[in-house]
């Protein structure tokens, strides 16, 4: 099955491209929504000058009810879009993250100049730059790791004493990195001047050609042949 | 203790176990049923005092001793007959306290003799022993003639020389299983430990020669000189909170309170009596009378003495054979306040048939116990049993007035500190009440046999009063209504006018309730605490303490001071009250010599002979039989321990094979199809039954207490790891123990604390099972006494729970 | 308040279990459902409503029977991995040296009870709280012996201050090792020195104790490394945030670009 | 008392409560203030052990006239304020659910208890006993008299058919009255578990 990537003209504005398909945005919103959902109920536990704030779920109790639930969601809706439906696009990105080029370290030595609002000069990139595979993986490895420590905490007595003990440091561990990761990735899709044009991506799906072709080239370029191709 | 001592009681105290050198318990498992006794033991033990365990099982006792020996179960006399024989042989015995305190140099009756088994006297067809031939060569004055030295072929020391020289270590090793090496050990042990102590309980007494067992360890407590002495004496750890004092108030079919022997037929007169036991009663018992019916009992009647029933000598009623007789159907009513007998008394098939012979039982109990609905036990038609059972709710010890004697013989009062639950109402109120109602419905009646219920003195207020009745049992001076002030009042007061319910305790409440004092202040530093409630007789605190001075009245042991003659005031004087005769007659008077003044030799008694002391020397001039002073107390089954083979037995007695079993012992043959007897070749193991700590005899309280049915929730059977594997199971898995009377299923607790031993050189099994179960309660379970024998001790009627012959299989 | 101990001789223990119920009668803990578990053993662990109990071990070696028993309750450590676990800051060491559980703070969330190295504190799913031995803080506060120890009978439990009750376990002992060799004191090094205090008669592992049991290292990781590490890390991500939205305000990088 | 999980908080929030509720456990707070004990404003009665023959003292916590803690008595010389596992847990038969609390008949052949007043229940009983008095009343024993050889008849006067199981573990002055009611009723077949 091809990639189905239109570029929908609307005479009005600038070209677009179909970056982000309905499946992969269901899953990454769905991701996020449990995501957070999870680290607000989470924080009660996290430290007590948190616990007054549980009163929004109806107490303690309940959050901690909450986050089990959304536990559920995250691991389990996510991990069905990587079967249901047309799930390529979803093994597309894994196998492109797992896949660091040169050009991907380049892009990640210029990040942080690109992050503070200067210019790194980077290669042109593929569908997803270095910064974003580096994203995407502590995102892959943090709910990996997460959910496994998660699943041990909460059946802990059917796990020996010594494995539960370890759940608790990286379940946090991972909780940290993944919340460092989103503080990045939100400002970036929302703040960051240049790379917000990416957000309607994760909405309508699609994003400018100008956008694609200053921080995806390869990846515009490819699309653009097949384009042709059709 | 009454045919060694002349009291039948513990003889020093809980506290006093601080002084002992040396512990030999067996026959007990202190640690479980008697936990407060491990408080002073280790105290003792920390200023290094050695404890020796002689028990079936390794028990939580044992986990503290330092020296441990499994014997197999109803064997004790073979190596304690061992260790007396090693004591003589060697010289280990304290000589001079041998020579004036015991009677080892009076002279054996020449007739008397010991064959192959059995004492002279035995009348093979009534199974008893006359005991005529056990007495003393009596001199022209009637008191025992003297040998000069212990060597003197007649003395009682000679006696028991030859007696127990068949008991060397080896001959002890087959029959108990013990090897002599370690019988040796303990006897180097218990003999080196200067003074020693030998707890025991009904590990020892429960057994078909209990009583001999209890004498063998008297017979070695004289000889090493242990009685009367703090950290001394022979400790009998009693079952339960008041059995001292429900044996002093003889709940007992032969006895009448203060130990007095209860009438039989032929005692028509006072007179009568005192010929059968003795002058030394008359007063005890006049003064009973006068308690009983106050002015109705005078000279003239004979002190209303035919108001009391007369038992049949020849009738045995003790506990176990009463049931016997219910069963036979002579019972129409009976009252049954505070046991529980459908799970206590052995081979209970007896008494499940027995209680439906009843036409009405009358329970008093807190909770339904088992005896209470045996109509509804699992497997009976209450259709079938036609006895009205009436249950009376009771108040619990903290819900009532009243005094509990503990083993140390101290009378302590307690005050009611709650109201009773519900409509509960002490045991004495229930009594009270029923007794008034009785006399109500024999009002008017000019009937001779009413005479007692209308002349009894029964007046303890509108409701029963505990005090008025402890304020009894110390007695009044009747010639002006006052309460006897002391023992000593007591004693000096002539017949007749001195009432009491029960001697022993005159004094209990003499100026003041000396039962309620609490000072617990202990200058001694011996543990005496004698201003703490009162311990009877008169507050003596270790009895026999006269045998802790020598010959000039000066203590042996000045670490453990008792008592002293103080020369200078003339008189006995002391930390502890003297257990003396007079305390103004010195070391040099005969009655200063006495340190066993209950006994009527005066002196400790190796050999129980028939014996009493004071028969006149002229025969009286109206011709009427001559009355002693005071008799001995005899043991049915012999004057001097011998070893004999439980009545289920896996082996033949070694040193008497032709007479294996003790020849006196009471079976219970009446009922066959109840009483049904094991053979070693289908039950070839040993059982011995006893209690654990969680639970407290048949668990009628403990098995309704959650906290206790949390620690221990069901009844087991320990046994050997070569046991399990040979039955083919591992810890916990359920067995079927089965006797030829019955079979229960338990849980198995396999462990090392049970080993295989050899009994003549034949591999044998010991099985434990603790027994406080029955089918009632919040935690019911099997009762082991569906297996357990009804055999009893000739004498004291205790039954052989401690052995008998099961089989045991995989369930 | 001087610092407590209460020396546990198992030379004297008899395993009566004695001190089990007046635990729980003090505590007013209802009774559980049990079953012989090995030797005279019924309670198997510790449980919301059991929180000291004893346990039976069968040594037999060479014709001789080792029946130890101990009592099992919480050790009150100096140094206690709960109170470094707990999410609510619900678990305090009093000056006395019990380590106690505020229940009103305690969420039953259950890191007690994973990161004691005795397997102590258990969490009553009911209440969402956790429970464990409160060392009767409310009577040793009042002057009161612990129940347990008030009801012992053998003197194998013994209350006093830290300074001479640690002296009179050495004595005893070096009484106990002439006749038990291994005989050891369990809890004057471990866990920062114990409230609770054993003298052993035989080497940890036979009782299923733990050797030396310190902190576990994964505990010690969680709360010092990764908590504040992770705090490091989030605080530095959010305020890259902010830099870099300054960052590029100064730039003008906001200014409305026709692109 | 048999508290019940529910009950486990209300009804110790003497000892828990006091522990976790604003009353008590605020550590710091508490700290200062000193626990609130139990057994604060209740009266401290001594009393005797139910069971084996230590004899041991035992302290009762009563307020109110409820029973809220039972110990043993420091005072005490034997056992110094120490109970064995079963003194430990005699509070729980003050209330227990199980106690018997009033008098109760089984009528013959029936399956079950019916309750009965305690005037019914004694009225019954001392008739009873009169009746079985009267029926199995024996005055005299006919023996052989060993000398003379002819039969003797010795008054002895028992009521037969009455038995009476005392106990252990009633109280002396109960055995005492069991002791006397049984020999001037007649009966000399009072026996009980305990040897001599």
């Amino acid at each position: 099955m091809g990639i189905n990537t239109q570029t929908k003209k609307k005479e009005s504005q600038s070209p677009k491209i179909l970056r982000f398909t309905k499946g992969e945005r269901i899953s990454h919103w769905v991701h996020a929504l449990a995501f957070f959902l999870l680290l607000f109920t989470g924080l009660g536990i996290l430290n007590p000058s948190f616990q007054p704030i549980m009163n929004v779920f109806g107490g303690i109790q309940i959050a901690r009810l909450i986050h089990r639930g959304a536990a559920i969601v995250f691991v389990v809706i996510v991990g069905l879009m990587f079967v249901v439906g047309n799930p390529s696009h979803h093994w597309e990105w894994l196998k492109s993250v797992f896949k660091f080029t040169k050009s991907d370290w380049q892009h990640v030595r210029a990040f942080p100049k690109e992050f503070f609002g200067g210019h790194g000069d980077y290669p042109p990139q593929d569908k997803y730059n270095g910064g974003e595979k580096i994203n995407s993986l502590i995102t892959i490895f943090g709910s990996f790791f997460i959910t496994l420590s998660g699943v041990v905490m909460w059946m802990a007595p059917w796990f020996p004493a010594g494995l539960v003990r370890w759940a608790y440091p990286v379940h946090d561990l991972s909780m940290f990195m993944m919340v460092a990761a989103s503080l990045g990735h939100i400002y970036l899709g929302v703040l960051h001047p240049d790379s917000r044009a990416a957000l309607p991506g994760m909405f309508s799906g699609y994003v400018s050609a100008k956008f694609a072709r200053a921080h995806h080239a390869l990846w515009y370029e490819r699309v653009q042949n097949q384009q042709q191709k059709l | 203790m009454s045919p060694s001592f002349g009291r039948g009681a513990m003889t020093n105290s809980w506290s006093d176990l601080q002084n002992a050198e040396v512990f030999l318990i067996a026959g007990s498992n202190c640690a479980e049923n008697h936990p407060i006794a491990m408080k002073w033991i280790n105290r003792a033990k920390e200023k290094g005092a050695k404890m020796i365990v002689v028990d079936p099982r390794f028990t939580r006792t044992a986990s503290k001793a330092d020296l441990f020996a499994q014997i197999r179960p109803g064997t004790d006399i073979a190596y304690l007959g061992a260790i007396i024989n090693y004591i003589i042989e060697n010289q280990l015995y304290d000589r001079n306290y041998v020579l004036n305190y015991t009677n080892a140099l009076l002279k054996v009756a020449k007739d008397y003799k010991f064959e192959d088994g059995v004492f002279s006297g035995y009348d093979a067809k009534s199974r008893k022993y006359a005991v005529t031939s056990w007495g003393y060569q009596l001199g022209s004055d009637n008191k025992p003639l003297k040998a000069d030295s212990l060597e003197d072929p007649d003395s009682v020391f000679s006696k028991l020389k030859t007696h127990y020289s068949r008991y060397t270590f080896e001959t002890a090793e087959k029959i108990t299983g013990i090897p002599a090496v370690k019988i040796k050990q303990i006897a180097d042990t218990f003999c080196e430990g200067k003074p020693g102590t030998i707890l025991y309980a009904l590990g020892m007494t429960q057994h078909t020669t209990g009583t001999q067992g209890i004498r063998a360890y008297a017979v070695i407590q004289l000889l090493l000189g242990n009685i009367g002495k703090a950290g001394g004496g022979i400790n009998a750890l009693r079952g339960e909170p008041n059995v001292q004092g429900s044996t002093d108030m003889a709940n007992l079919f032969n006895n009448l309170p203060g130990y007095l022997p209860h009438p039989i037929n032929t005692d028509q007169s006072i007179r009568d009596y005192q010929v059968r036991n003795g002058s030394v009663q008359e007063k005890p018992l006049v003064a009973l009378l006068k308690a009983w019916f106050g002015e109705h009992a005078r000279k003239d009647n004979d002190f209303a003495f035919s108001y009391l029933p007369k038992i049949n000598p020849s009738v045995n009623a003790s506990m176990v054979k009463l049931f016997e007789m219910m069963d036979k159907g002579q019972f129409k009513l009976a009252f049954n306040f505070g046991s529980n007998s459908l799970v206590s008394i052995p081979n209970r098939q007896l008494v499940r048939s027995a209680l439906t012979k009843l036409d009405m039982l009358v329970v008093s109990d807190l909770f339904e116990v088992e005896t209470a609905q045996f109509w509804r036990e699992p497997g009976v038609k209450p259709a079938d049993i036609n006895t009205e059972v009436i249950m009376f709710p009771a108040a619990f010890v903290y819900e009532k007035d009243g005094t509990l004697t503990n083993s140390s013989r101290w009378i302590q009062w307690k005050n009611a500190a709650l109201k009773p639950l519900g409509e509960a109402k002490p045991d004495l109120e229930i009594l009270d009440s029923l007794f008034k109602r009785i006399r109500k419905l024999y009002d008017g009646s000019t009937d001779a046999k009413d005479a007692p219920i209308l002349n009894a003195r029964w007046d303890y207020g509108e409701e029963a009063s505990a005090l008025k009745v402890l304020q009894e049992l110390n007695g009044y001076d009747e010639t002006n209504g006052k309460l006897t002030q002391s023992l000593a009042d007591y004693l000096k007061a002539s017949v007749g006018t001195v009432s009491t319910g029960c001697w022993i305790y005159a004094g209990v409440t003499g100026n003041g309730n000396l039962a309620a004092r609490r000072k617990n202040s202990d200058s001694t530093g011996l543990g005496l605490y004698k201003d703490w409630s009162f311990a009877w007789p008169g507050n003596i605190r270790i009895l026999y303490n006269r045998a802790s001075c020598d010959e000039k009245g000066q203590p042996v042991d000045d670490k453990r001071k008792l008592i002293w003659w103080d020369a200078a005031n003339n008189v006995w004087s002391g930390n502890d009250g003297p257990d003396v005769v007079d305390k103004t007659k010195g070391p040099d008077t005969p009655e200063g010599k006495q340190s066993f003044r209950m006994n009527p030799e005066g002196a400790g008694r190796l050999f129980a002979a028939n014996y009493m002391s004071g028969l006149p020397v002229v025969p009286s001039a109206d011709g009427l039989p001559a009355i002693g002073v005071r008799p001995a107390g005899l043991c049915v089954d012999g004057p001097m321990p011998e070893f004999y083979e439980p009545t289920e037995s896996p082996t033949d007695n070694l040193l008497h094979p032709k007479v294996s079993k003790s020849p006196v012992a009471l079976i219970l043959s009446s009922s066959p199809e109840i009483q049904k007897m094991g053979k070693a070749n289908d039950f070839p193991h040993v059982l011995t039954t006893y209690g654990v700590v969680e639970h407290f005899c048949a668990g009628g309280i403990t098995r309704n207490i959650p906290w206790l049915n949390e620690l221990m929730p069901e009844p087991f059977a320990e046994l050997s790891k070569n046991l399990a594997q040979k039955i083919g199971i591992k810890e916990g898995d359920m067995v079927e123990v089965s006797s030829a009377r019955g079979k229960v299923t338990v849980r198995a607790l396999v462990t090392d604390r049970l080993q295989t031993y050899k009994v003549n050189g034949k591999e044998t099994e010991t099985i434990g099972m603790p027994w406080s179960w029955g089918f009632a309660s919040l935690s019911p379970g099997p009762s082991t006494n569906e297996l357990t024998i009804a055999a009893l001790d000739p004498g004291a009627g205790t039954p052989e729970y401690k052995v008998c012959l099961v089989n045991v299989r995989r369930a | 308040m001087t610092r407590k101990m209460i020396l546990v001789d198992t030379s004297k223990c008899t395993g009566c279990k004695a001190c089990t119920v007046a635990c729980k009668e003090w505590n007013e803990l209802p009774a559980e459902k049990t079953q012989l578990v090995t030797s005279y053993q019924t309670q198997k662990d510790f449980s919301p409503k059991t929180w000291t109990y004893v346990t039976f071990i069968e040594k037999y070696k060479d014709q001789t029977m080792n029946f130890l028993m101990r009592k099992a309750q919480c050790f009150h450590c100096g140094d206690p991995a709960c109170l470094k676990a707990c999410s609510s800051k619900a678990i305090r060491q009093t000056e006395s040296g019990f380590v106690v559980i505020d229940h009103k703070k305690c969420i039953g969330c259950g890191y007690c009870t994973e990161n004691c190295p005795f397997g102590v504190p258990k969490v009553d799913q009911t209440l969402q709280k956790s429970f464990k031995c409160t060392g009767c803080i409310d009577r040793v506060e009042n002057n009161l012996k612990p129940a347990c120890v008030q009801t012992c009978q053998t003197g194998a439990l013994m209350f006093g201050d830290y300074s001479d009750l640690l002296g009179q376990a050495k004595n005893r002992l070096s009484e106990v090792q002439k006749t038990h060799p291994q005989a050891q004191l369990y809890g004057e090094k471990e866990m920062g020195g114990t409230t609770y205090v054993y003298l052993l008669m035989d080497r940890p592992e036979v009782y299923g104790l733990p050797v030396n049991p310190t902190i576990p290292l994964s505990l010690t990781l969680w709360k010092d490394v990764v908590r504040p590490v992770g705090g490091i890390a989030v605080g530095g991500a959010a305020a890259a945030v902010v830099i870099g939205v300054f960052a590029n305000i100064v730039k003008g990088s906001y200014r409305s670009k026709d692109d | 008392m048999d508290v019940s999980r529910r009950g486990f908080l209300k009804l110790s929030g003497l000892s828990i409560a006091a522990l976790a509720s604003g009353l008590g456990f605020d550590p710091t707070i508490a700290e200062a203030k000193g626990f609130v004990l139990k057994l604060e404003g209740s009266k401290k009665i001594p009393s005797i052990c139910h069971f084996c023959s230590g004899g041991c003292g035992m302290l009762l916590y009563v307020k109110e006239g409820k029973l809220i803690h039972l110990e043993g008595d420091p005072d005490h010389p034997t056992n110094e304020g120490a109970l064995c596992p079963k003194a430990a847990s005699l509070l729980s038969v003050a209330y227990s659910p199980n106690r018997v609390t009033k008098p109760r008949r089984r009528a013959p052949g029936s399956d079950h208890w019916e309750e009965i007043s305690w005037e019914d229940a004694l009225n019954r009983v001392a008739q009873k006993t009169k009746e079985v008095r009267e029926a199995t009343w024996k005055a005299n024993d006919e023996i052989i008299n060993a000398k003379t050889g002819q039969r003797d008849l010795l008054s002895v006067n028992r009521a037969e058919g009455i038995a009476f199981l005392g106990s252990a573990e009633v109280d002396n002055e109960e055995s005492y009255l069991i002791s006397k009611f049984c020999r001037i009723i007649g009966t000399p077949y009072n026996e009980h578990q305990a040897r001599i």
